[in-house]
């Protein structure tokens, strides 16, 4: 296409300042973060190195491959769970609910929390899941138990259930946008080719909603493999997640390098599985 | 007349696709002319192109003589349509209408009463403080007409302009699109796909194919005279058969179609080019009674099934070559469809020399 | 060919059929359990800053608007809301101020690498801000910068400008491009055109995403743990409260937070009505 | 920490306006330390009569103040590390020297303070003694039939569930005590591997580590555990606040000991209040009023016999310094501390 002076101009107008800002603040940082981790830890702090003994720690010493299996395993726990969760719930919105206003309603209900305080919202999930909590005492009130139970929390049930409550309304979003932009004529259409709801919704509601289940669990995903938060509070003598180790490198064990070199390993996780979402999401995108 | 808009050999690549390839028009000042083509002829492109919406891979546009090809929109002295008819959503009707107007320099009373002024043209006087969502389709239309005069542009551009609207509205404001464009004088160059509206509407048709001009005429001469088959079967209905010349003289050639012998007026075809395909417009052949005269030729055939079109009545005949032809008769008063042939009456089929259309060789 | 259409038409195990009536029921139920997850522990918030014992524990002992009186007594506490006010704020203007070009660039210009620019716009959305934080205070400290509370701010904006980016972006590829044309088309310059058509018809996605970068860098802790200096935001105060251990005061903020969220959730909602639909 | 690049300059230009802020304005101190140690109770009185203005950043762990510094400590004036990690942060170049010639009641602090070796560095002084305590034990009273004596109660399977420990390197002190291994600072590869060992052997039985005094404080009141380590004298006072009694103890394997004291960051030496706010955290007024606030012993017996009740005095161990002496005081680890913080998160890891 040709580009016209005018629009050459408009174009650096709308192009310069984003692109300046992600060279400074995301370019520049994540290359220093990728220099630091080549740097070595040196009695009392560090020092400019060139070597890759941060990287070799991280594959050899078994304590930091078995944090990032555990929090790979929990994040993909979290993000099944919510999942699991969330689809019959938009689905429930987008085609069930008659009322424009009610689904509306409902919709706004389940995001609304993501603005309640992050940490308040993690923290509450102790008092009610704690030996004295919400849960225990309600449940022997129930007469279901008779001795409080200490298995709800500083696990990494705990910990799922947290975080699950925590990102739910970043898996409805996604879903539930995905669900409405699917014609109802299509849903018709099959039911009227002899279809009984329920192939309906294998054959044709669920492939069709793919890509908001693949953004919903990406985003999950990822955000619960940052996650620090939900260790600290409800986590149990089991529950070191990678963003902990992190944040340890970073302050008692005063290893930036070692720190760094988790964090790029992280960025790299993250990267790989955003593309794979991305080639996940271009196969299984439908135009209508 | 002065051309007004004249392309000089415009192009569009888009890749490797040919968008547009080697158009020349020009334009006649206070025109009405339409593009006319299916979806994908280019046509769209060549509007925007004028509009200054997309620029010409090669080629000159000038409005007016002044070469603009490479001038934004802004810049150039036309407006536009649109089929969605773009009109800004956050303004009311009066602001939208003035938008244009304060670009110009020209703003406040001035402004407003140009833009009353407008909309009294278009027939929603009082309507300034609308809101564009208030109105219906057909209002909607006439404020997008009025936002585009009330510059007083030296041609409005319409793209599709009715494709929006239903049948009842469409037959009724292509009449009124006609009377504005007398009333105002301004050239308008209009992009359809609709044949009836591009007929009823236009002082001149071109009609595109491909990206290039398949002709270009007024909407008789395309009508009475297409070019080629692809004009010919674009605009109205067109029965076609493959025909070979067998002879030639005295204004007539004698045509071997099928294996029947057809006489037909001939036309110098400029290029000289062989005829090989005739057409002939279903309501240019009659259905022949007994007592009537023999036109010169004869077709004869069987009826395979007759539809009942209202306004008309279509036979649907097939000759003794086995090629089905469709006749179509007006049902004049007193004429009852029931009277006529039915399924797998024998039927012989008259047409005039002059209503067979020559066509050069099936490509 | 017969043979073939037997075999695919083999009977199948006749379909699920869940009576109309029974699955609405069902989804009905199960809705409003889902809805109870979410709510019961605010619930729980704003039932315990009213609770006059120190410990979050049931049964509750009593009724007490202690935790209200010693909120707004606490002067670390208030200066930490200011704190926050003052860094989402700054940011949510930093992200609009960023973003909203970033999402037009994205919209209307074909240019080299705009693949990799829409991802880099885009992954700190999924990025853990531990990344985001942590690349930073690295990339300061080299500078030699000092940490301060415009530290977190430049944080929080690189953080969240793919949430501005996002949904105005989505704005705009909703919009209709004959939109823009019409106004160049009636005479506007491309700045013209933004300012009086664009940015109009985006407005609604600019005030929407606004909020919801307000809110996300007012309740931030990853980035804020490692780009702050002495300044303490509010999910801060409350973080390095934990570890003295939560007071009910902590729930009353909570509650006054949440009743503050209401508010800018019914802003929101009024100042994103369809355009024009003023009745 | 770098060279000067060409882009540094640029962009230290660029936002020397935002980022290029002063240590503190006139008549300001801006603090890095723990809570309670620039409470109001005592800090008022100051601020009134000296018209500076004291803010206060407070820290989890120690740690964390040399993350701070790490992360550009320029922003503070002074800290609080624990005795541990003063070295540590002398040879960072974070901090300079004390002039103990301004300080009134030097020669009134606890001569094995005065004079530890952490704290001093080519013959000056790099900070001054503030407080001090153990790391003791502390059990629930209610849970015990026979009071706990030893680090064994933590290593009991009977009391699976109920057990608490505090998440830090201090673990590894704890496990390698229990061990057997006296030499808790300068212990080898094979005694530290041991003491995983042994804390993995024990996870199972524990509830919690505890990273935060609160924390600790909730455990025991929300009935989560019985027995666990504690700061003395702080958690145990909050938890009898609630109604709960509990009971700390030296165990046969005896405790830690740390002590904490102020540091001058580098370049905070000229601020006009930093040498009167040490005097007054040394006098009477700041060393019981920390002692009321959070339950530690403090560095300066003199004032606290002014200033302390005989019981208060007593209890704190103010009058017996083969009290402190018995304990084992923190000693920097040097580039060991790597090894004992690995050791210890490999615990959490498996």
């Amino acid at each position: 296409m040709t580009l016209r002076a005018l629009d050459r101009i408009g174009m650096g107008f709308f192009l310069g300042l984003p692109i300046l800002w992600i060279v400074l603040f995301m370019l520049v940082p994540y290359g220093v973060l990728l220099t630091y981790s080549f740097w070595i830890k040196s009695y009392p702090l560090f020092e400019p190195a060139f070597q890759f003994g941060n990287y070799l720690t991280l594959l050899n010493e078994p304590q930091y491959l078995s944090v990032i299996g555990r929090t790979l395993k929990i994040a993909v726990i979290v993000s099944v769970t919510a999942l699991v969760l969330a689809y019959p719930f938009a689905y429930f919105l987008v085609f069930r609910l008659k009322n424009v206003t009610i689904r509306k309603v409902l919709f706004f209900g389940v995001i609304a929390p993501l603005w309640v305080s992050y940490l308040l919202r993690a923290y509450l999930w102790k008092t009610i899941l704690g030996t004295q909590g919400v849960l225990n005492s309600t449940l022997m009130g129930l007469g279901i138990i008779s001795e409080p139970l200490d298995i709800f929390l500083y696990s990494q049930a705990a910990m799922v259930i947290t975080l699950t409550y925590i990102f739910i309304p970043f898996m409805v979003m996604p879903i539930y946008a995905a669900l409405e932009k699917i014609p109802r004529n299509l849903d018709e259409a099959s039911a009227d080719l002899g279809q009984s709801s329920w192939t309906t919704f294998w054959r044709v509601t669920v492939p069709l909603s793919l890509p908001g289940v693949v953004a919903g669990f990406t985003l999950t995903f990822c955000l619960c493999f940052g996650d620090f938060v939900a260790a600290f509070l409800v986590g149990g003598p089991d529950g070191l997640m990678v963003a902990n180790v992190i944040t340890s490198q970073f302050g008692a064990a005063l290893n930036w390098p070692l720190g760094s070199a988790l964090a790029v390993v992280m960025l790299v996780v993250v990267l790989a599985i955003i593309s794979l979402s991305d080639r996940f999401e271009q196969r299984t995108k439908v135009q209508f | 007349m002065a051309a007004i808009i004249e392309l000089d050999s415009i192009s569009k690549h888009y890749g490797p696709v040919v968008g547009v390839n080697h158009v020349d028009l020009a334009v006649e000042d206070g025109e009405f002319l339409t593009l006319l083509g299916p979806s994908g002829c280019g046509k769209s492109t060549l509007l925007r192109m004028v509009g200054g919406f997309e620029v010409p891979s090669a080629g000159t546009i000038r409005i007016a003589g002044v070469d603009v090809t490479a001038a934004p929109p802004q810049q150039r002295d036309v407006n536009m349509m649109f089929q969605d008819y773009a009109l800004f959503p956050h303004m009311t009707v009066g602001k939208n209408i003035t938008y244009g107007l304060e670009r110009k320099g020209i703003k406040g009373t001035a402004a407003r009463d140009k833009a009353e002024a407008a909309l009294e043209l278009v027939g929603l006087s009082g309507m300034f403080e609308r809101h564009t969502h208030q109105l219906s389709g057909g209002q909607r239309q006439r404020v997008a007409l009025a936002r585009a005069v009330v510059r007083e542009p030296k041609v409005i551009l319409l793209d599709e302009p009715l494709s929006a609207l239903d049948a009842k509205l469409r037959e009724q404001m292509q009449v009124e699109l006609k009377h504005m464009h007398e009333k105002l004088g301004i050239t308008f160059l209009m992009v359809t796909h609709d044949q009836t509206e591009a007929l009823v509407m236009s002082d001149r048709v071109v009609v595109m194919e491909a990206g290039e001009i398949a002709q270009d005429g007024t909407p008789e001469d395309l009508y009475e005279r297409p070019a080629t088959p692809y004009v010919a079967n674009f605009i109205g209905t067109t029965n076609f058969l493959s025909a070979r010349v067998v002879a030639r003289g005295a204004g007539l050639v004698t045509l071997e179609a099928g294996n029947q012998e057809l006489k037909a007026t001939d036309v110098a075809t400029s290029d000289g080019q062989a005829i090989g395909q005739i057409g002939i417009r279903p309501e240019k052949m009659q259905i022949l009674k007994d007592t009537e005269c023999r036109p010169v030729n004869v077709l004869p055939g069987t009826v395979v099934e007759t539809i009942y079109q209202g306004l008309a009545l279509r036979t649907v005949v097939r000759l003794s070559s086995g090629e089905e032809m469709l006749v179509d008769e007006i049902l004049r008063q007193g004429m009852l469809h029931s009277d006529h042939p039915r399924a797998g009456d024998p039927v012989v089929l008259g047409v005039e020399p002059h209503n067979i259309l020559l066509f050069g060789a099936e490509r | 060919m017969a043979d073939i259409a037997l075999i695919r038409s083999k009977p199948r195990k006749p379909p699920l059929s869940i009576p109309k009536g029974a699955a609405d029921g069902a989804f009905i139920t199960y809705a409003t359990l889902l809805l109870a997850f979410l709510y019961m522990p605010v619930a729980i918030l704003i039932i315990f800053s009213f609770n006059d014992s120190r410990v979050l524990a049931w049964p509750l002992s009593g009724f007490t608007l202690d935790w209200y009186r010693t909120l707004f007594a606490n002067a670390d506490l208030l200066e930490a809301v200011g704190n926050s006010f003052y860094v989402a704020t700054l940011s949510t203007a930093l992200a609009l101020c960023i973003g909203i070009p970033a999402a037009m660039a994205l919209h209307r210009f074909v240019f080299p690498g705009k693949a990799l620019f829409r991802r880099l716009l885009l992954l700190p959305i999924a990025l853990p801000g531990i990344v985001t934080g942590i690349s930073m205070l690295n990339f300061f400290n080299l500078m030699g910068f000092n940490l301060s509370l415009h530290t977190v701010v430049l944080g929080h904006a690189t953080a969240l400008l793919a949430v501005v980016v996002i949904q105005v972006l989505a704005r705009l590829q909703r919009l209709p491009p004959s939109l823009e044309e019409a106004s160049s088309d009636l005479g506007a310059s491309a700045l013209v055109t933004f300012w009086y058509v664009t940015l109009p018809n985006i407005k609604t996605a600019i005030v929407g995403s606004g909020l919801l970068v307000f809110v996300l860098s007012f309740d931030e802790i990853p980035v804020t743990f490692f780009l702050t200096g002495r300044d303490n935001t509010l999910p801060m105060y409350i973080y390095s409260t934990m570890r003295r251990g939560v007071t009910p005061e902590i729930n009353a903020v909570g509650t006054l937070l949440i009743l503050f969220s209401v508010v800018l959730i019914l802003l929101a909602a009024f100042l994103t009505r369809p355009p024009g639909r003023k009745r | 920490m770098a060279k000067t690049t060409p882009l540094k300059t640029i962009l230290t230009t660029i936002f020397v306006a935002a980022f290029g802020m002063p240590a503190s304005a006139e008549g300001e101190l801006s603090l890095l330390t723990w809570e309670g140690y620039a409470d109001d109770s005592f800090i008022a009185a100051f601020e009134a009569e000296t018209g500076c203005r004291v803010s206060a950043t407070y820290v989890g762990s120690g740690e964390e103040i040399i993350a701070k510094m790490a992360a550009g400590g320029g922003v503070y004036d002074l800290i609080t590390p624990a005795s541990d990690i003063t070295r540590l942060i002398i040879e960072a170049g974070f901090v300079e020297p004390v002039d103990i010639s301004r300080i009134e009641q030097w020669e009134n602090i606890y001569p094995q303070f005065r004079e530890l070796d952490n704290i001093q560095m080519d013959g000056e002084y790099y900070a001054m003694p503030y407080t001090w305590g153990a790391i003791a034990f502390m059990y629930r009273n209610d849970a015990f039939e026979t009071p706990p004596t030893s680090l064994a109660a933590l290593f009991d399977p009977r009391n699976e569930g109920r057990i608490a420990l505090w998440d830090d390197k201090s673990a590894i002190y704890v496990a390698a005590r229990y061990n057997g291994d006296t030499n808790i600072y300068t212990l080898s590869d094979e005694q530290i591997a041991a003491a995983v060992e042994t804390l993995i052997e024990q996870r199972p039985l524990v509830r919690r580590y505890w990273s935060t005094a609160g924390e600790l404080v909730d455990l025991y009141v929300g009935g989560e555990v019985d027995i666990s380590n504690t700061w003395a004298g702080y958690q145990s006072a909050l938890i009898a606040a609630e109604g709960i009694e509990v009971t700390e103890f030296i165990p046969e394997e005896n405790a830690e000991g740390w002590m904490d004291s102020w540091m001058i960051v580098d370049g905070s030496a000229d601020n006009a209040c930093t040498y009167p706010f040490l005097n007054m955290q040394l006098s009477e007024q700041g060393q019981c009023g920390v002692a009321n606030v959070n339950g530690y012993s403090v560095a300066n017996p003199v004032a606290a016999r002014n200033c302390m009740t005989e019981e208060q005095f007593v209890a704190l161990h103010q009058d017996d310094p083969a009290y402190l002496d018995a304990l084992l005081m923190w000693q920097p680890l040097g580039d060991r501390m790597g090894a004992y913080v690995n050791a210890w998160n490999s615990v959490k890891s498996q």
